[in-house]
Protein backbone atom coordinates (compact mmCIF):
# COMPACT_ATOMS: atom_id res chain seq x y z
CA UNK A 1 0.00 0.00 0.00
CA UNK A 2 1.33 3.58 -0.69
CA UNK A 3 1.33 5.62 2.24
CA UNK A 4 -0.96 8.79 2.06
CA UNK A 5 0.05 12.07 0.58
CA UNK A 6 1.34 14.07 3.28
CA UNK A 7 3.83 15.73 1.42
CA UNK A 8 3.10 18.55 -1.20
CA UNK A 9 2.75 17.78 -4.65
CA UNK A 10 5.94 18.58 -6.99
CA UNK A 11 4.50 21.52 -9.65
CA UNK A 12 1.58 22.21 -7.61
CA UNK A 13 1.09 25.98 -6.27
CA UNK A 14 1.50 26.61 -2.74
CA UNK A 15 0.16 29.42 -2.09
CA UNK A 16 -2.22 28.66 0.58
CA UNK A 17 -0.21 25.60 1.90
CA UNK A 18 3.11 24.96 3.70
CA UNK A 19 5.29 22.31 5.52
CA UNK A 20 6.80 24.86 7.57
CA UNK A 21 5.64 26.89 10.59
CA UNK A 22 3.58 29.24 10.54
CA UNK A 23 3.88 32.90 11.35
CA UNK A 24 0.73 34.80 11.26
CA UNK A 25 2.90 38.26 11.22
CA UNK A 26 3.75 37.49 7.65
CA UNK A 27 -0.33 36.95 6.82
CA UNK A 28 -0.85 39.94 8.80
CA UNK A 29 1.49 42.28 6.89
CA UNK A 30 0.34 40.91 3.64
CA UNK A 31 -3.30 42.21 3.87
CA UNK A 32 -2.43 45.55 6.28
CA UNK A 33 -2.47 48.87 3.96
CA UNK A 34 -2.39 52.17 4.55
CA UNK A 35 -5.87 52.29 4.27
CA UNK A 36 -6.89 49.01 5.63
CA UNK A 37 -6.54 49.23 9.72
CA UNK A 38 -8.30 47.32 11.33
CA UNK A 39 -7.29 43.28 11.13
CA UNK A 40 -8.99 40.22 11.79
CA UNK A 41 -7.04 36.50 12.28
CA UNK A 42 -7.82 33.44 13.46
CA UNK A 43 -5.00 30.54 14.44
CA UNK A 44 -5.66 27.01 15.03
CA UNK A 45 -3.52 25.69 17.25
CA UNK A 46 -2.78 21.97 17.66
CA UNK A 47 -4.40 20.98 21.05
CA UNK A 48 -3.32 17.66 23.44
CA UNK A 49 -7.07 15.98 23.04
CA UNK A 50 -9.30 14.70 21.18
CA UNK A 51 -12.41 13.32 22.06
CA UNK A 52 -10.80 12.74 25.94
CA UNK A 53 -7.78 10.86 24.72
CA UNK A 54 -4.20 12.43 24.74
CA UNK A 55 -3.01 13.06 21.40
CA UNK A 56 0.63 12.79 21.09
CA UNK A 57 1.32 13.54 17.62
CA UNK A 58 -0.32 14.72 14.22
CA UNK A 59 -0.01 14.37 10.57
CA UNK A 60 -1.99 16.32 8.24
CA UNK A 61 -2.30 15.58 5.06
CA UNK A 62 -3.92 16.78 1.77
CA UNK A 63 -5.34 17.21 -1.39
CA UNK A 64 -2.81 19.65 -3.03
CA UNK A 65 -3.95 21.07 -6.14
CA UNK A 66 -7.26 21.16 -5.35
CA UNK A 67 -6.71 22.83 -1.40
CA UNK A 68 -5.08 25.09 -3.38
CA UNK A 69 -8.11 26.12 -5.99
CA UNK A 70 -10.67 25.98 -3.36
CA UNK A 71 -8.40 28.08 -0.75
CA UNK A 72 -8.41 30.78 -3.80
CA UNK A 73 -11.75 30.31 -4.30
CA UNK A 74 -12.66 31.14 -0.51
CA UNK A 75 -10.45 34.00 -0.48
CA UNK A 76 -12.17 35.60 -3.35
CA UNK A 77 -15.58 35.15 -2.67
CA UNK A 78 -14.63 36.53 0.78
CA UNK A 79 -12.91 39.62 -0.87
CA UNK A 80 -16.03 40.12 -3.24
CA UNK A 81 -18.61 39.64 -0.34
CA UNK A 82 -16.36 42.91 1.75
CA UNK A 83 -13.93 45.48 1.14
CA UNK A 84 -11.17 43.34 2.63
CA UNK A 85 -7.63 41.86 1.37
CA UNK A 86 -7.41 38.08 2.61
CA UNK A 87 -4.49 35.41 3.64
CA UNK A 88 -4.56 32.34 4.61
CA UNK A 89 -2.14 29.45 5.29
CA UNK A 90 -2.94 26.32 6.22
CA UNK A 91 0.39 23.96 7.12
CA UNK A 92 0.71 19.96 6.06
CA UNK A 93 2.69 17.43 7.72
CA UNK A 94 3.72 16.36 10.68
CA UNK A 95 3.14 18.67 13.37
CA UNK A 96 3.14 18.49 17.57
CA UNK A 97 1.17 20.35 20.38
CA UNK A 98 1.12 23.99 19.88
CA UNK A 99 1.74 24.23 16.57
CA UNK A 100 -0.39 26.71 14.38
CA UNK A 101 -2.09 24.67 11.92
CA UNK A 102 -3.82 27.30 9.99
CA UNK A 103 -3.76 30.66 10.13
CA UNK A 104 -6.52 33.77 8.75
CA UNK A 105 -5.44 37.56 7.91
CA UNK A 106 -8.12 40.02 6.77
CA UNK A 107 -8.02 43.56 6.59
CA UNK A 108 -10.48 46.21 5.82
CA UNK A 109 -11.18 49.61 7.19
CA UNK A 110 -13.75 48.47 9.50
CA UNK A 111 -13.42 46.44 11.98
CA UNK A 112 -17.25 44.51 11.16
CA UNK A 113 -16.51 43.78 7.53
CA UNK A 114 -12.21 42.24 8.60
CA UNK A 115 -14.17 40.16 11.64
CA UNK A 116 -16.83 38.85 9.04
CA UNK A 117 -14.95 37.80 6.59
CA UNK A 118 -12.50 36.35 8.27
CA UNK A 119 -15.19 34.07 10.23
CA UNK A 120 -16.21 33.64 6.96
CA UNK A 121 -12.92 32.47 5.40
CA UNK A 122 -12.30 29.37 8.48
CA UNK A 123 -15.50 28.60 8.26
CA UNK A 124 -15.14 27.82 4.71
CA UNK A 125 -11.66 26.40 4.88
CA UNK A 126 -13.03 23.62 7.58
CA UNK A 127 -16.13 22.60 5.51
CA UNK A 128 -14.55 23.13 1.82
CA UNK A 129 -10.64 22.61 1.93
CA UNK A 130 -9.69 18.68 1.49
CA UNK A 131 -7.15 18.48 4.42
CA UNK A 132 -7.12 15.25 6.24
CA UNK A 133 -5.68 14.98 10.01
CA UNK A 134 -4.18 11.47 11.08
CA UNK A 135 -3.99 11.77 15.25
CA UNK A 136 -1.33 9.13 17.18
CA UNK A 137 -2.73 8.85 20.73
CA UNK A 138 -0.80 7.67 24.06
CA UNK A 139 -1.87 4.47 23.70
CA UNK A 140 -0.24 4.12 20.34
CA UNK A 141 -3.21 4.08 18.34
CA UNK A 142 -3.86 5.65 15.22
CA UNK A 143 -7.08 7.42 13.35
CA UNK A 144 -8.47 9.27 11.01
CA UNK A 145 -10.16 12.62 12.42
CA UNK A 146 -14.09 12.81 11.51
CA UNK A 147 -15.32 16.05 13.04
CA UNK A 148 -18.54 15.13 11.01
CA UNK A 149 -19.49 12.15 13.58
CA UNK A 150 -17.46 13.01 17.22
CA UNK A 151 -16.40 9.95 18.68
CA UNK A 152 -17.88 7.95 15.90
CA UNK A 153 -14.55 6.34 15.13
CA UNK A 154 -13.52 5.36 18.06
CA UNK A 155 -17.23 3.49 18.50
CA UNK A 156 -16.88 2.06 14.88
CA UNK A 157 -13.23 0.65 15.75
CA UNK A 158 -11.61 2.59 13.04
CA UNK A 159 -8.42 2.72 14.98
CA UNK A 160 -5.75 1.46 12.98
CA UNK A 161 -2.94 -0.21 14.77
CA UNK A 162 0.16 1.66 13.16
CA UNK B 1 -8.68 12.61 -27.89
CA UNK B 2 -5.67 10.06 -27.20
CA UNK B 3 -3.33 9.25 -30.11
CA UNK B 4 -4.24 6.32 -31.85
CA UNK B 5 -2.41 3.18 -30.37
CA UNK B 6 -2.79 4.89 -26.49
CA UNK B 7 -4.06 3.26 -23.74
CA UNK B 8 -8.13 3.19 -23.67
CA UNK B 9 -9.62 6.76 -22.12
CA UNK B 10 -9.57 6.49 -18.67
CA UNK B 11 -11.46 8.61 -15.55
CA UNK B 12 -8.25 9.08 -12.81
CA UNK B 13 -9.57 8.28 -9.56
CA UNK B 14 -7.92 9.99 -6.63
CA UNK B 15 -8.28 8.43 -2.65
CA UNK B 16 -7.15 10.27 0.04
CA UNK B 17 -6.35 9.69 3.39
CA UNK B 18 -8.77 7.25 4.73
CA UNK B 19 -10.06 5.76 1.59
CA UNK B 20 -6.61 5.13 0.29
CA UNK B 21 -5.94 2.98 3.25
CA UNK B 22 -9.41 1.20 3.22
CA UNK B 23 -8.29 0.27 -0.67
CA UNK B 24 -4.75 0.43 -0.41
CA UNK B 25 -3.94 2.91 -3.05
CA UNK B 26 -4.20 6.51 -3.90
CA UNK B 27 -4.98 6.12 -7.86
CA UNK B 28 -7.18 4.16 -10.03
CA UNK B 29 -7.84 4.55 -13.53
CA UNK B 30 -11.52 3.88 -14.71
CA UNK B 31 -12.39 3.18 -18.20
CA UNK B 32 -14.36 5.79 -19.10
CA UNK B 33 -16.79 4.02 -21.45
CA UNK B 34 -20.31 3.87 -19.87
CA UNK B 35 -19.50 6.29 -17.22
CA UNK B 36 -21.29 9.31 -16.93
CA UNK B 37 -21.72 10.59 -13.75
CA UNK B 38 -19.41 11.25 -10.50
CA UNK B 39 -22.01 8.93 -8.68
CA UNK B 40 -21.21 5.97 -10.86
CA UNK B 41 -17.35 6.84 -10.21
CA UNK B 42 -18.09 6.66 -6.48
CA UNK B 43 -20.39 3.18 -6.75
CA UNK B 44 -17.41 1.43 -9.20
CA UNK B 45 -15.09 2.43 -6.30
CA UNK B 46 -17.18 1.13 -3.74
CA UNK B 47 -17.58 -2.11 -6.04
CA UNK B 48 -14.26 -2.54 -5.58
CA UNK B 49 -12.15 -5.31 -2.44
CA UNK B 50 -12.49 -2.82 0.77
CA UNK B 51 -14.40 -0.09 -1.05
CA UNK B 52 -17.66 -1.18 0.74
CA UNK B 53 -16.65 0.62 3.75
CA UNK B 54 -16.60 4.02 2.28
CA UNK B 55 -19.55 5.86 3.11
CA UNK B 56 -22.48 6.44 1.32
CA UNK B 57 -22.35 10.28 2.20
CA UNK B 58 -18.47 10.28 0.82
CA UNK B 59 -17.50 13.95 -0.68
CA UNK B 60 -16.83 13.88 -4.49
CA UNK B 61 -14.63 15.98 -6.34
CA UNK B 62 -14.52 16.67 -10.29
CA UNK B 63 -11.27 18.36 -11.69
CA UNK B 64 -9.95 20.27 -8.59
CA UNK B 65 -13.59 21.17 -7.17
CA UNK B 66 -16.37 20.00 -5.02
CA UNK B 67 -19.27 18.65 -7.27
CA UNK B 68 -22.34 16.72 -6.88
CA UNK B 69 -23.14 12.92 -7.69
CA UNK B 70 -25.32 13.96 -10.61
CA UNK B 71 -21.62 16.59 -11.99
CA UNK B 72 -20.83 14.89 -15.68
CA UNK B 73 -17.63 13.05 -15.50
CA UNK B 74 -15.90 11.60 -18.99
CA UNK B 75 -12.35 10.47 -20.11
CA UNK B 76 -9.75 12.84 -19.05
CA UNK B 77 -11.28 13.70 -15.82
CA UNK B 78 -10.14 13.71 -12.33
CA UNK B 79 -12.67 12.41 -10.14
CA UNK B 80 -11.44 12.31 -6.33
CA UNK B 81 -13.08 10.97 -3.35
CA UNK B 82 -12.87 12.96 0.06
CA UNK B 83 -13.48 11.21 3.33
CA UNK B 84 -14.68 14.18 5.74
CA UNK B 85 -12.43 16.97 6.07
CA UNK B 86 -10.60 17.75 9.23
CA UNK B 87 -8.60 21.06 8.25
CA UNK B 88 -8.33 23.98 10.64
CA UNK C 1 0.44 74.93 29.44
CA UNK C 2 1.65 72.10 30.74
CA UNK C 3 2.17 69.61 27.38
CA UNK C 4 -0.58 66.63 27.26
CA UNK C 5 0.11 63.54 28.85
CA UNK C 6 1.86 61.81 26.25
CA UNK C 7 4.39 59.27 28.56
CA UNK C 8 3.34 56.28 30.74
CA UNK C 9 2.95 57.38 34.36
CA UNK C 10 5.99 56.32 36.71
CA UNK C 11 4.51 53.91 39.21
CA UNK C 12 1.61 52.57 37.61
CA UNK C 13 0.91 49.41 36.19
CA UNK C 14 1.88 48.86 32.31
CA UNK C 15 0.21 45.17 31.80
CA UNK C 16 -1.57 46.94 28.87
CA UNK C 17 0.08 50.30 27.18
CA UNK C 18 3.26 50.50 26.09
CA UNK C 19 5.20 53.09 24.27
CA UNK C 20 7.11 50.26 21.95
CA UNK C 21 5.68 49.01 18.53
CA UNK C 22 3.24 46.31 19.51
CA UNK C 23 4.01 42.38 18.05
CA UNK C 24 0.77 40.42 18.07
CA UNK C 25 2.35 37.07 18.31
CA UNK C 26 3.59 37.69 22.11
CA UNK C 27 -0.21 38.19 22.51
CA UNK C 28 -1.16 34.97 20.65
CA UNK C 29 1.64 33.16 22.56
CA UNK C 30 0.52 34.56 25.97
CA UNK C 31 -3.03 33.23 25.42
CA UNK C 32 -2.64 30.12 23.48
CA UNK C 33 -2.29 27.00 25.68
CA UNK C 34 -2.90 23.11 24.96
CA UNK C 35 -6.27 23.27 25.40
CA UNK C 36 -6.98 26.69 23.92
CA UNK C 37 -6.35 25.71 20.24
CA UNK C 38 -8.73 28.40 18.89
CA UNK C 39 -6.95 32.23 18.58
CA UNK C 40 -8.82 35.32 17.29
CA UNK C 41 -7.34 38.32 17.55
CA UNK C 42 -7.73 42.00 16.46
CA UNK C 43 -5.18 44.79 15.09
CA UNK C 44 -5.91 48.31 14.63
CA UNK C 45 -3.14 49.68 12.34
CA UNK C 46 -2.29 53.75 11.97
CA UNK C 47 -4.15 54.88 8.97
CA UNK C 48 -3.29 57.45 6.55
CA UNK C 49 -6.23 59.67 6.60
CA UNK C 50 -9.08 60.18 8.49
CA UNK C 51 -12.45 62.40 7.19
CA UNK C 52 -10.62 62.80 3.92
CA UNK C 53 -7.55 64.38 5.27
CA UNK C 54 -4.06 62.87 4.97
CA UNK C 55 -2.45 62.05 8.20
CA UNK C 56 1.24 62.64 8.59
CA UNK C 57 1.71 61.86 11.97
CA UNK C 58 -0.31 61.18 15.35
CA UNK C 59 -0.04 60.48 19.17
CA UNK C 60 -2.21 58.94 21.57
CA UNK C 61 -2.29 59.81 25.07
CA UNK C 62 -3.79 58.30 27.66
CA UNK C 63 -5.29 58.61 31.27
CA UNK C 64 -2.89 55.92 32.20
CA UNK C 65 -3.80 54.50 35.82
CA UNK C 66 -7.82 54.49 34.57
CA UNK C 67 -6.75 52.84 31.17
CA UNK C 68 -5.06 50.13 32.98
CA UNK C 69 -7.74 49.93 35.14
CA UNK C 70 -10.70 49.67 32.91
CA UNK C 71 -8.51 47.32 30.29
CA UNK C 72 -7.90 45.04 33.33
CA UNK C 73 -11.81 45.12 33.57
CA UNK C 74 -12.77 44.51 29.95
CA UNK C 75 -10.36 41.29 29.97
CA UNK C 76 -11.81 39.80 33.06
CA UNK C 77 -15.37 40.70 32.34
CA UNK C 78 -14.82 38.96 28.87
CA UNK C 79 -12.94 35.81 30.59
CA UNK C 80 -15.62 35.64 33.11
CA UNK C 81 -18.63 35.60 30.16
CA UNK C 82 -16.66 33.44 27.85
CA UNK C 83 -14.26 29.94 28.57
CA UNK C 84 -11.33 32.05 26.87
CA UNK C 85 -7.64 33.45 27.94
CA UNK C 86 -7.79 37.40 27.14
CA UNK C 87 -4.53 39.71 26.08
CA UNK C 88 -4.89 43.29 24.58
CA UNK C 89 -2.28 45.96 23.95
CA UNK C 90 -2.55 49.54 23.26
CA UNK C 91 0.52 51.32 22.25
CA UNK C 92 0.80 55.13 23.09
CA UNK C 93 2.86 58.22 22.46
CA UNK C 94 4.20 58.97 18.78
CA UNK C 95 2.90 56.62 15.75
CA UNK C 96 3.61 57.03 12.23
CA UNK C 97 1.07 55.29 9.13
CA UNK C 98 0.86 51.29 9.75
CA UNK C 99 1.84 51.18 12.82
CA UNK C 100 0.18 48.54 15.42
CA UNK C 101 -1.96 51.13 17.48
CA UNK C 102 -4.12 48.26 19.70
CA UNK C 103 -3.58 44.46 19.36
CA UNK C 104 -6.43 41.89 21.00
CA UNK C 105 -5.67 38.05 21.63
CA UNK C 106 -7.74 35.60 22.58
CA UNK C 107 -8.04 31.78 23.41
CA UNK C 108 -10.21 29.55 24.11
CA UNK C 109 -11.34 25.97 22.83
CA UNK C 110 -13.64 27.06 20.00
CA UNK C 111 -13.87 29.27 17.55
CA UNK C 112 -17.41 30.85 18.95
CA UNK C 113 -15.77 31.90 21.88
CA UNK C 114 -12.83 33.48 20.59
CA UNK C 115 -14.12 35.73 18.23
CA UNK C 116 -17.11 36.78 20.08
CA UNK C 117 -15.12 37.17 23.26
CA UNK C 118 -12.07 39.63 20.74
CA UNK C 119 -15.05 41.63 19.49
CA UNK C 120 -16.18 42.36 22.64
CA UNK C 121 -12.83 43.30 23.86
CA UNK C 122 -12.02 45.43 21.12
CA UNK C 123 -15.30 47.14 21.05
CA UNK C 124 -15.13 47.83 24.92
CA UNK C 125 -11.68 49.37 24.70
CA UNK C 126 -12.66 51.92 22.23
CA UNK C 127 -15.91 52.64 24.29
CA UNK C 128 -14.26 52.47 27.76
CA UNK C 129 -10.42 52.96 27.86
CA UNK C 130 -9.50 56.62 28.56
CA UNK C 131 -7.11 57.51 25.50
CA UNK C 132 -7.17 59.98 22.99
CA UNK C 133 -5.39 60.73 20.02
CA UNK C 134 -3.80 64.15 18.30
CA UNK C 135 -3.48 63.99 14.15
CA UNK C 136 -1.21 65.91 12.62
CA UNK C 137 -2.19 67.05 8.53
CA UNK C 138 -0.83 67.70 5.52
CA UNK C 139 -1.40 71.16 5.81
CA UNK C 140 0.12 71.35 9.10
CA UNK C 141 -3.07 71.61 11.52
CA UNK C 142 -3.78 69.42 14.56
CA UNK C 143 -6.99 68.06 16.10
CA UNK C 144 -7.85 65.70 18.43
CA UNK C 145 -9.73 63.13 17.29
CA UNK C 146 -13.41 62.89 18.18
CA UNK C 147 -15.28 59.67 17.39
CA UNK C 148 -18.52 60.42 18.38
CA UNK C 149 -18.81 63.28 15.94
CA UNK C 150 -17.59 62.36 12.58
CA UNK C 151 -16.21 66.01 10.65
CA UNK C 152 -17.51 68.03 13.39
CA UNK C 153 -14.44 68.62 15.00
CA UNK C 154 -13.43 70.52 11.57
CA UNK C 155 -16.88 72.22 11.26
CA UNK C 156 -16.47 73.06 14.54
CA UNK C 157 -12.61 74.55 13.97
CA UNK C 158 -11.46 72.95 16.68
CA UNK C 159 -8.26 72.16 14.44
CA UNK C 160 -5.32 74.14 16.46
CA UNK C 161 -1.76 75.12 15.60
CA UNK C 162 0.55 73.44 16.65
CA UNK D 1 -8.43 63.02 57.60
CA UNK D 2 -5.35 65.59 57.15
CA UNK D 3 -3.36 66.02 60.02
CA UNK D 4 -3.77 69.51 61.69
CA UNK D 5 -1.87 72.34 60.20
CA UNK D 6 -2.04 70.27 56.58
CA UNK D 7 -3.69 72.19 53.24
CA UNK D 8 -7.62 72.27 52.84
CA UNK D 9 -9.66 68.80 52.11
CA UNK D 10 -10.09 68.61 48.28
CA UNK D 11 -10.91 66.56 45.54
CA UNK D 12 -8.36 66.37 43.18
CA UNK D 13 -9.17 66.98 39.13
CA UNK D 14 -7.89 65.66 35.92
CA UNK D 15 -8.21 67.05 32.88
CA UNK D 16 -6.83 65.28 29.79
CA UNK D 17 -6.29 66.07 25.32
CA UNK D 18 -8.75 68.85 24.53
CA UNK D 19 -10.31 69.47 27.93
CA UNK D 20 -6.15 69.98 29.37
CA UNK D 21 -5.58 72.22 26.51
CA UNK D 22 -8.76 74.49 26.68
CA UNK D 23 -8.16 74.94 30.59
CA UNK D 24 -4.06 75.01 30.35
CA UNK D 25 -3.82 72.62 32.96
CA UNK D 26 -3.69 68.89 32.87
CA UNK D 27 -4.67 69.31 37.19
CA UNK D 28 -6.90 71.09 39.68
CA UNK D 29 -7.63 70.88 43.01
CA UNK D 30 -11.41 71.65 44.09
CA UNK D 31 -12.09 72.56 47.72
CA UNK D 32 -14.21 69.71 48.86
CA UNK D 33 -16.44 71.30 51.03
CA UNK D 34 -19.61 71.76 49.67
CA UNK D 35 -18.84 69.40 46.82
CA UNK D 36 -21.15 66.24 46.86
CA UNK D 37 -21.36 64.36 43.40
CA UNK D 38 -19.29 64.41 39.77
CA UNK D 39 -21.69 66.30 38.08
CA UNK D 40 -20.91 69.25 40.10
CA UNK D 41 -17.08 68.86 39.73
CA UNK D 42 -18.00 68.95 36.07
CA UNK D 43 -19.75 71.84 36.58
CA UNK D 44 -17.16 73.94 38.61
CA UNK D 45 -14.77 73.02 36.13
CA UNK D 46 -17.22 74.39 33.20
CA UNK D 47 -17.36 77.51 35.42
CA UNK D 48 -13.21 78.59 35.15
CA UNK D 49 -11.71 80.45 32.14
CA UNK D 50 -11.90 77.89 28.78
CA UNK D 51 -14.36 75.65 30.79
CA UNK D 52 -17.20 76.69 29.36
CA UNK D 53 -15.60 74.79 25.63
CA UNK D 54 -16.22 71.59 27.65
CA UNK D 55 -19.09 69.88 26.51
CA UNK D 56 -21.74 69.37 28.13
CA UNK D 57 -21.70 65.64 27.75
CA UNK D 58 -17.97 64.99 28.89
CA UNK D 59 -17.71 61.57 30.38
CA UNK D 60 -16.54 61.98 33.98
CA UNK D 61 -14.56 59.22 35.77
CA UNK D 62 -13.99 59.20 39.78
CA UNK D 63 -11.04 57.21 40.64
CA UNK D 64 -10.27 55.33 37.67
CA UNK D 65 -13.45 54.30 36.74
CA UNK D 66 -16.34 55.87 34.72
CA UNK D 67 -19.18 57.30 37.01
CA UNK D 68 -22.36 58.85 36.37
CA UNK D 69 -23.03 62.93 37.18
CA UNK D 70 -24.62 61.79 40.30
CA UNK D 71 -21.66 59.79 41.57
CA UNK D 72 -21.07 60.84 45.27
CA UNK D 73 -17.58 62.32 45.77
CA UNK D 74 -15.50 63.60 48.76
CA UNK D 75 -11.96 64.78 49.63
CA UNK D 76 -9.31 62.41 48.12
CA UNK D 77 -11.12 61.23 45.37
CA UNK D 78 -9.84 61.69 41.98
CA UNK D 79 -12.30 63.00 39.22
CA UNK D 80 -11.34 63.21 35.92
CA UNK D 81 -12.97 65.17 32.73
CA UNK D 82 -12.66 62.67 29.80
CA UNK D 83 -12.95 64.27 26.16
CA UNK D 84 -14.54 61.66 23.70
CA UNK D 85 -12.26 58.74 23.85
CA UNK D 86 -10.35 57.47 20.70
CA UNK D 87 -8.22 54.35 21.78
CA UNK D 88 -8.21 51.49 19.61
Amino acid sequence: MKSPCFRLWQGADVTFLTTAPIQLQLLTDAVTAPERGAVASFLGVVRDHHDGRNVLALTYSCYHPMAEAVSRDIASEAEIRWPVKVALLHRVGALVIGDVAVAVAVAGSHRDEAFLACRYVIEELKGRVPIWKRETYADGTVHWVDPTSPGAELREAEVVDR
Amino acid sequence: MPPPGSKPPTIRVLLFARYAELLGTEQLDLPATGVETAGQVLEWVRALPGGARIADGALVAVNLRHASRSAPVAAGDEVALLPPLAGG
